[in-house]
């Protein structure tokens, strides 16, 4: 049994990759309970809680490197709160981040209008444009009245928001990506509703739904962590003079009343470092509003004390966390496609860790340290 | 066409500023600033006592509005607004409300006035309110006004408003403001020089007493209005009480600290508990030496700035002076400039007092890479190319801990981690041969000079530690025993 | 002696103290020091980027003069190095080209190397291009390679040679298995046994490392303050 | 530096044919993808499978793409061993890095807290504003860092490093016991409900890990007798909040690898995955 523990790692190397990658390939075959978790319900609730209009502000504090987990995150809660209607402040601490940042928060807004790039791809089929054509035909009902008689799980599911009767207002929260798996087969409960929402694609294809510095912004990145929370505590202006484009923060209609950090109705960190602690102790702690973290797995301990101490409404923890984001608000992403090779992969380390102790135990302890 | 235009918003300007002035005539002579009460319907209860007060602990933006009474069983369904103004007779600027007048404000208060909440009956209500904050006269629409040029019409509307509540020639101050940091056009005016100038009119707004009043108002009952006693200028404050056991911790724990450096100076012989990672140092330059390879420090990611870096560099001298009395290479890698270049100081000064100031070169203490994980593969590379005997991963790691230790264990090196970052913590405990965990990194340098008056601040520390736990039992068992003040005493702000 | 030590040792300890003492004083002084002394430190790292450069740079060029086994892999830092200041940096070449040519108001505002109409990365802005297809994979590779490191660190050293290592051993199985999502389905119980370990002894472990931790750094601080350890500041 | 330097240089055959067999992958696949047709494929509801075509982006991004995936399996064969693949993505993505931090670097620190406030206005009277001459402390000490390269004034730099260092020292004490001392102290001393045995003995539970791991740092006392069985306490919940911490990890870093894994599928090679 010596072989056990003297084996090259380079084996171990071998037998994770073909774990992950073939489970990665066949996750569409496996589909595991969800169970979401009280903390990221808590995160979720905050802003299921707010009302249209209310600020959240997105501190979207990671590079690159840790994007595999924090990305998948980050769309779900922005998704979360532009189909809420909410307005979203994005921002960063982290300068290797600003470009990821953006591209997060551009591509979470496109959504919402990607639905026109549905549309053209799908026009181009013989059968799509026939059954675009019939939808069209049915015109008669005003969306409006037609949206409100859908059943809640699709509201849910698409978030379709009305404002008043006479002129509907709709956004949705379905990318190209995602629209195209649920008109197809994607997630079974809803594939039935696909006409209908196909239907709501093509209605709202004609207009972007959400405006640069009226439903949302990106402040890009200030150096100096705690002391620039300070800074946007005392003036958000002061903090951000001009915004990642170089627009005028005063100027920016979204911001006329939030002049500082008192302001905001929410605040979400998305962090790969320690930003989730310094946003408690430098933030919320002195200008009093709710906040949530989202992290990677390896922070999310660290910030359970301040989860127990209420500091936090909740903790979103690495992919796990995301996907049960995702699960919360009915909006499968990359996080519920990654969780078969995640499984796979702890079952992997746990058998491991189970063999290299049978290997221990069976070669006998002794010599076994002894070498 | 423009003057048109400007005639057009003249006549509707004048028409709304007049039709708000008599509007607000009408209201006040209706209810004259003393409390009386109108016979026909039953009047709102009418507070003992409203005075304004300095808020507390701040920087003096903020004024504090309170009162006494007005919160029987009569005062449901009242509404209170706080209304601030500069002169006795207004105009009044609305300032806070609609508040419930039943139920006790000051509790809301706790986060401005920290433990010295008034607190019990005497307390009444009370509100916090920034004049910063109203409208017309806020620094940011003041800026905008006095910017706009001489024919818009609304500036004329504004700035009639603004010298109402200011007095005369508070506009052509500001423009003097604006002026004296040499701004002379509003567009292009860039955000630092705005954020100085906002600042300046901030104190010309702040430097006059404000007045306040109540008005209280409920639906079908004739509404009261009741000034405060006296005008106030809000101060700035020089001590935040907030912080008051913060304050009252440091000032502790820096003088048991302190006083134990001094103990260990006249009594240099400390009992110091065996930190077996350090006692591996020099197993470990031993090893290096016999074998001829060098010996890698790898600096954390955080700053210099940072305590564990500090820390960091004050191990990295004393390993320094081992190694050079050793005679092997010493190799320093670091991600920060700053780092980098302290680092090069430290390791010159350790070889010269270790007298073997020809051993130093430059270039073995080198910034491997600026980035994150270009530094993982960097000091990876290194590792794999040099074999390094030894490694010493010391500061504040984050996820690159586990990159750096598994290729170093893969390289065979002795490995000795400090670090106080607690993520990272499990990654070193399991794959170097030493980890030196959160305290004892700050411990190392004591430890490893032995110089007595670093290690009589081990001594206060662990006087702070023993305090810390007497306290942490005695809140406990007060606590379940529902004694509250002793919590309080560690009540955060 | 007094321009080497002495004066240095004095701004550790002015600088320290005040610093110390700021965050007790509310007024609008102590909290723009604060602001400063902060964006001071920023704009001293920006120079001392400078020094790093140069380390980088002299390191690899004397790998290169020297001509020793394996230099040509430091010419391809250079590569790296000087391709991504090229391009992050033409836009401020142009401007100054601009001036030169007298094309541009003198010292125009700086415009952002990325704007919020540009999500995708166009040739127009090679920087980005920089960012997305050479930092940002590499970044994500190197990250990722803790994939396979934490398996076979987890196969090496997770072993019951002594009772803490089995704590050790115990605690991390379980709290792995509970964040699976197959977890909850074999029992209940798993994953909140797994959310007890978190909550209640790393939460514990944690608070009190972190006050052992607090303990350090302020006799560190203080020590550095009151000039005790010097170590940063070199010899003479 | 030393010259025995470069470590394994010793190329065996398996190597050479690790060598052989990651180039031929990464051209072959390239090749592979850069052949087939574009686009995206979908399941209709009735199961029928069709294709539409997407156009390729321009060169840039398929040359991006390209270098991306090359960089991508370079640095995952060190996973092999140390090789010149590795060693070539290791030295450009420094040489990167730093160009990146830089930029940064410029934009972010020297320009926009230095140039700005102060340089611009002080060379241009064209423009509007003041310069903010405080900012001239923060240069002169930002020269005297830059005073190492001239060897008699190396002492100067010692003036900005006394700086940063009382700076972060000084802030560093009243924050850290803000957030790591009182609000962690705050927390612990939970009231104890001795009505509700299970919170009870959680509270217990919780304390007996403060206490004992605080013990557990003591260093100037003996670990012996009772001060010895309380530290032995500590350490077993060191290590299991430390084990707790790796499984929690785990995760987090699997999630890393998928992430790679579904870039080199869908961006490289163009096999599209989603249904």
């Amino acid at each position: 049994m010596r072989w056990l523990l003297q084996i090259d790692r380079r084996y171990i190397y071998i037998v994770v990759a073909v774990a992950i990658i073939s489970a990665h390939l066949l996750r569409d075959k496996v589909h595991f309970p969800i169970y979401a978790s009280k903390p990221v319900r808590g995160v979720h609730d905050a802003i299921e809680k707010l009302g249209r209009g209310d600020v959240v502000l997105a501190s979207l504090d990671f590079d690159p490197a840790s994007a595999p987990e924090l990305d998948p995150m980050a769309r779900a809660v922005l998704r979360h709160c532009f189909s809420k209607g909410l307005r979203v402040i994005g921002m960063t601490h982290w300068p290797s981040g600003i470009g990821l940042a953006e591209q997060i928060i551009t591509e979470t807004v496109r959504e919402f209008d990607d639905v026109v790039v549905a549309y053209r791809i799908f026009e181009r089929r013989k059968e799509a444009r026939a059954e675009i054509e019939r939808l069209r035909s049915l015109e008669g009902v005003t969306l409006g009245a037609e949206v409100a008689r859908w059943p809640a799980a699709t509201v849910n599911a698409g978030r379709a928001r009305i404002d008043g009767g006479a002129k509907p207002e709709l956004t949705w929260s379905l990318g190209l990506r995602e629209a195209v798996a649920t008109i197809g087969t994607g997630a079974p409960k809803l594939a039935k509703l696909g006409k209908r929402r196909w239907a709501v694609l093509v209605q709202i294809a004609r207009k972007p739904t959400l405006t640069y510095g009226e439903d949302y912004c990106f402040l890009g990145q200030r150096a100096g962590a705690g002391i620039l929370i300070i800074t946007m505590g005392q003036s958000l202006y002061a903090a951000f003079p001009v915004d990642n484009a170089g627009n005028s923060t005063r100027a920016m209609p979204m911001l006329q009343d939030v002049r500082s950090l008192s302001d905001i109705d929410y605040l979400i960190c998305l962090a790969s470092g320690n930003t989730g602690e310094t946003w408690v102790a430098y933030g919320s702690e002195r200008y009093h509003f709710p906040m949530g973290i989202g992290c990677t797995a390896v922070i999310a301990p660290d910030l359970y004390p301040f989860y127990q101490a209420g500091q936090i409404t909740g903790i979103i923890g690495g992919i796990k966390g995301a996907w049960e984001y995702e699960a919360l608000i009915g909006i499968p992403g990359s996080a519920t496609e990654a969780v078969p090779a995640q499984t796979a992969a702890h079952l992997l380390v746990i058998v491991l860790v189970l063999l290299c102790n049978v290997g221990y135990f069976l070669a006998g302890r002794g010599r076994a340290v002894a070498s | 066409m423009d003057r048109a235009r400007a005639t057009c918003w003249r006549v509707v300007a004048g028409a709304l500023a007049l039709w708000c002035g008599a509007v607000a005539a009408a209201q006040d002579a209706a209810v004259p600033s003393t409390p009386t009460a109108e016979p026909a319907r039953a009047a709102v209860p009418v507070p003992e006592r409203v005075w304004i007060e300095d808020t507390p602990n701040d920087d003096g933006r903020k004024l504090t509005v309170r009162w006494l009474g007005a919160d029987g069983e009569d005062a449901d369904g009242v509404e209170v607004y706080v209304e601030l103004a500069t002169k006795p007779d207004g105009p009044w600027l609305p300032a806070a409300g609609p508040l419930p007048a039943r139920g006790a404000w000051f509790r809301d208060l706790r986060s401005e006035y920290g433990p010295f909440t008034p607190s019990g009956t005497e307390a009444g209500h009370a509100v916090v309110v920034e004049p910063l904050s109203l409208d017309p006269i806020a620094p940011h629409r003041l800026l905008e006004l006095a910017m706009m040029p001489p024919g818009d019409p609304r500036r004329v509307l504004g700035e009639r408003e603004v010298e109402a509540i200011l007095g005369k020639g508070a506009l052509a101050k500001v423009r003097e403001i604006i002026a004296a940091h040499g701004v002379k056009e509003r567009a292009g005016i860039a955000g630092h020089v705005e954020g100085r100038i906002l600042e300046e009119v901030s104190y010309f707004v702040l430097e006059r007493p404000w007045y306040a009043r109540l008005v209280l108002r409920a639906p079908g009952r004739a509404r009261r209005i009741v000034a405060a006693e006296a005008p106030l200028a809000p101060q700035q404050n020089l001590f935040n009480l907030r912080k008051l056991n913060n304050f009252v911790f440091m000032v502790l724990l820096s003088a048991v600290v302190l006083i134990m450096i001094r103990r260990a100076r006249r009594n240099p012989d400390l009992y110091l508990r065996r930190i077996p990672g350090l006692d591996a140092v020099d197993e470990a330059l031993g090893r290096a030496t016999e074998m001829g390879k060098p010996v890698l420090f790898v600096h954390g990611l955080n700053p210099m700035d940072s305590p564990s870096t500090i820390a960091a560099v004050n191990i990295l001298g004393e390993v320094a002076k081992k190694v050079a009395r050793y005679d092997s290479q010493l190799l320093v890698t670091c991600a920060d400039p700053i780092v980098l270049a302290v680092s090069q100081e430290t390791v010159k000064e350790a070889y010269t007092h270790a007298g073997r100031p020809d051993a130093y070169r430059a270039d073995d203490v080198f910034l491997a890479a600026s980035e994150q994980f270009a530094y993982v593969a960097a000091v990876d590379g290194i590792m794999m190319r040099k074999k390094p005997a030894a490694n010493f991963y010391v500061g504040y790691f984050y996820a690159e801990s586990l990159l750096l230790a598994e290729t170093g264990a893969a390289s065979g090196a002795i490995q000795i981690a400090a670090t106080d970052s607690f993520t990272q913590l499990p990654f070193f405990v399991t794959t170097c041969d030493y980890t030196l965990m959160g305290e004892e990194l700050y411990a190392a340098s004591a430890y490893l000079s032995r110089d007595p008056l670093l290690l009589g601040s081990l001594k206060g520390q662990d006087w702070g530690k023993a305090v810390i736990i007497v306290v942490l039992l005695l809140g406990t068992i007060l606590a379940s025993f529902d004694i509250g003040w002793f919590d309080a005493l560690v009540q955060t702000y | 002696m007094l321009l080497k030590r002495t004066i240095p040792v004095a701004i550790a300890f002015v600088v320290g103290l005040w610093f110390a003492i700021q965050y007790y004083v509310p007024t609008s002084f102590s909290e723009r020091s604060l602001t400063w002394a902060s964006n001071w430190a920023k704009i001293l790292l920006g120079f001392a980027y400078i020094l790093g450069l140069y380390s980088l740079v002299h390191v690899h060029w004397q790998k290169i003069r020297r001509g020793q086994p394996g230099y040509g892999y430091s010419l391809l830092v250079y590569v790296g190095l000087v391709g991504t200041l090229v391009l992050g940096l033409s836009g401020e070449v142009q401007t100054l080209v601009d001036i030169a040519t007298g094309k541009a108001h003198h010292f125009a505002d700086f415009q952002a190397y990325s704007t919020h109409d540009k999500p995708i990365p166009n040739f127009s802005s090679g920087f980005d291009w920089v960012y997305n297809y050479v930092f940002y994979p590499a970044s994500a590779t190197m990250f990722s390679i803790l994939a396979f490191f934490i398996a076979s660190a987890a196969y090496r050293t997770f072993r019951a040679r002594t009772i803490e290592a089995a704590f050790l051993l115990i605690a991390a199985i379980i709290v792995m298995f509970g964040r699976v999502p197959i977890a909850a389905a074999v029992h209940r119980a798993i994953p909140d046994v797994a959310d007890w370990i978190m909550a209640n002894p790393n939460m514990a472990v944690k608070r009190a490392i972190l006050i052992g931790i607090s303990l350090g750094t302020i006799a560190t601080s203080l020590r550095i303050i009151f000039g005790i350890e010097r170590a940063y500041l070199g010899g003479d | 530096m030393d010259t025995q330097a470069q470590g394994d240089t010793t190329t065996t055959r398996g190597d050479r044919i690790f060598y052989v067999v990651l180039t031929l992958l990464f051209v072959g696949l390239s090749a592979w993808s850069l052949s087939g047709e574009t686009g995206h494929r979908f399941t209709a509801p009735d199961g029928t499978v069709s294709w539409l075509p997407v156009g390729r982006g321009p060169a840039w991004e398929t040359l991006g793409v390209l270098v991306a995936a090359g960089l991508t399996l370079a640095l995952y064969s060190f996973l092999y061993k140390d090789n010149p693949f590795f060693k070539a993505a290791e030295h450009i993505y420094v040489g990167v890095g730093l160009g990146y931090s830089l930029v940064i670097a410029w934009f972010q620190y020297i320009k926009a807290e230095l140039y700005f406030p102060l340089v611009k206005y002080w060379v241009r009277d064209g423009v509007q504003g003041q310069p903010d001459y405080l900012l001239i402390v923060p240069l002169v000490l930002g020269l005297f860092l830059l005073a190492r390269f001239i060897r008699p004034l190396q002492w100067l730099s010692r003036w900005s490093f006394a700086f940063i260092i009382g700076f972060g020292s000084g802030v560093a004490i009243p924050n850290i016991i803000h957030a790591n001392v009182l609000q962690q102290m705050q927390s612990s001393m939970a009231a104890i409900e001795f009505g509700n045995v299970w919170l009870a003995a959680n509270a217990l539970c919780a304390l007996l890990g403060v206490v004992s791991v605080l013990v557990y740092f003591y260093f100037s006392v003996e670990h012996k007798g009772a001060i010895g069985v309380v530290s032995k306490i500590g350490i077993w919940f060191l290590m299991i909040s430390f084990g707790a911490s790796f499984g929690y990890t785990v995760m987090g870093r699997m999630a890393l690898f998928v992430g790679r894994v579904q870039w080199l599928i869908e961006e490289w090679l163009r096999i599209p995955l989603s249904s």
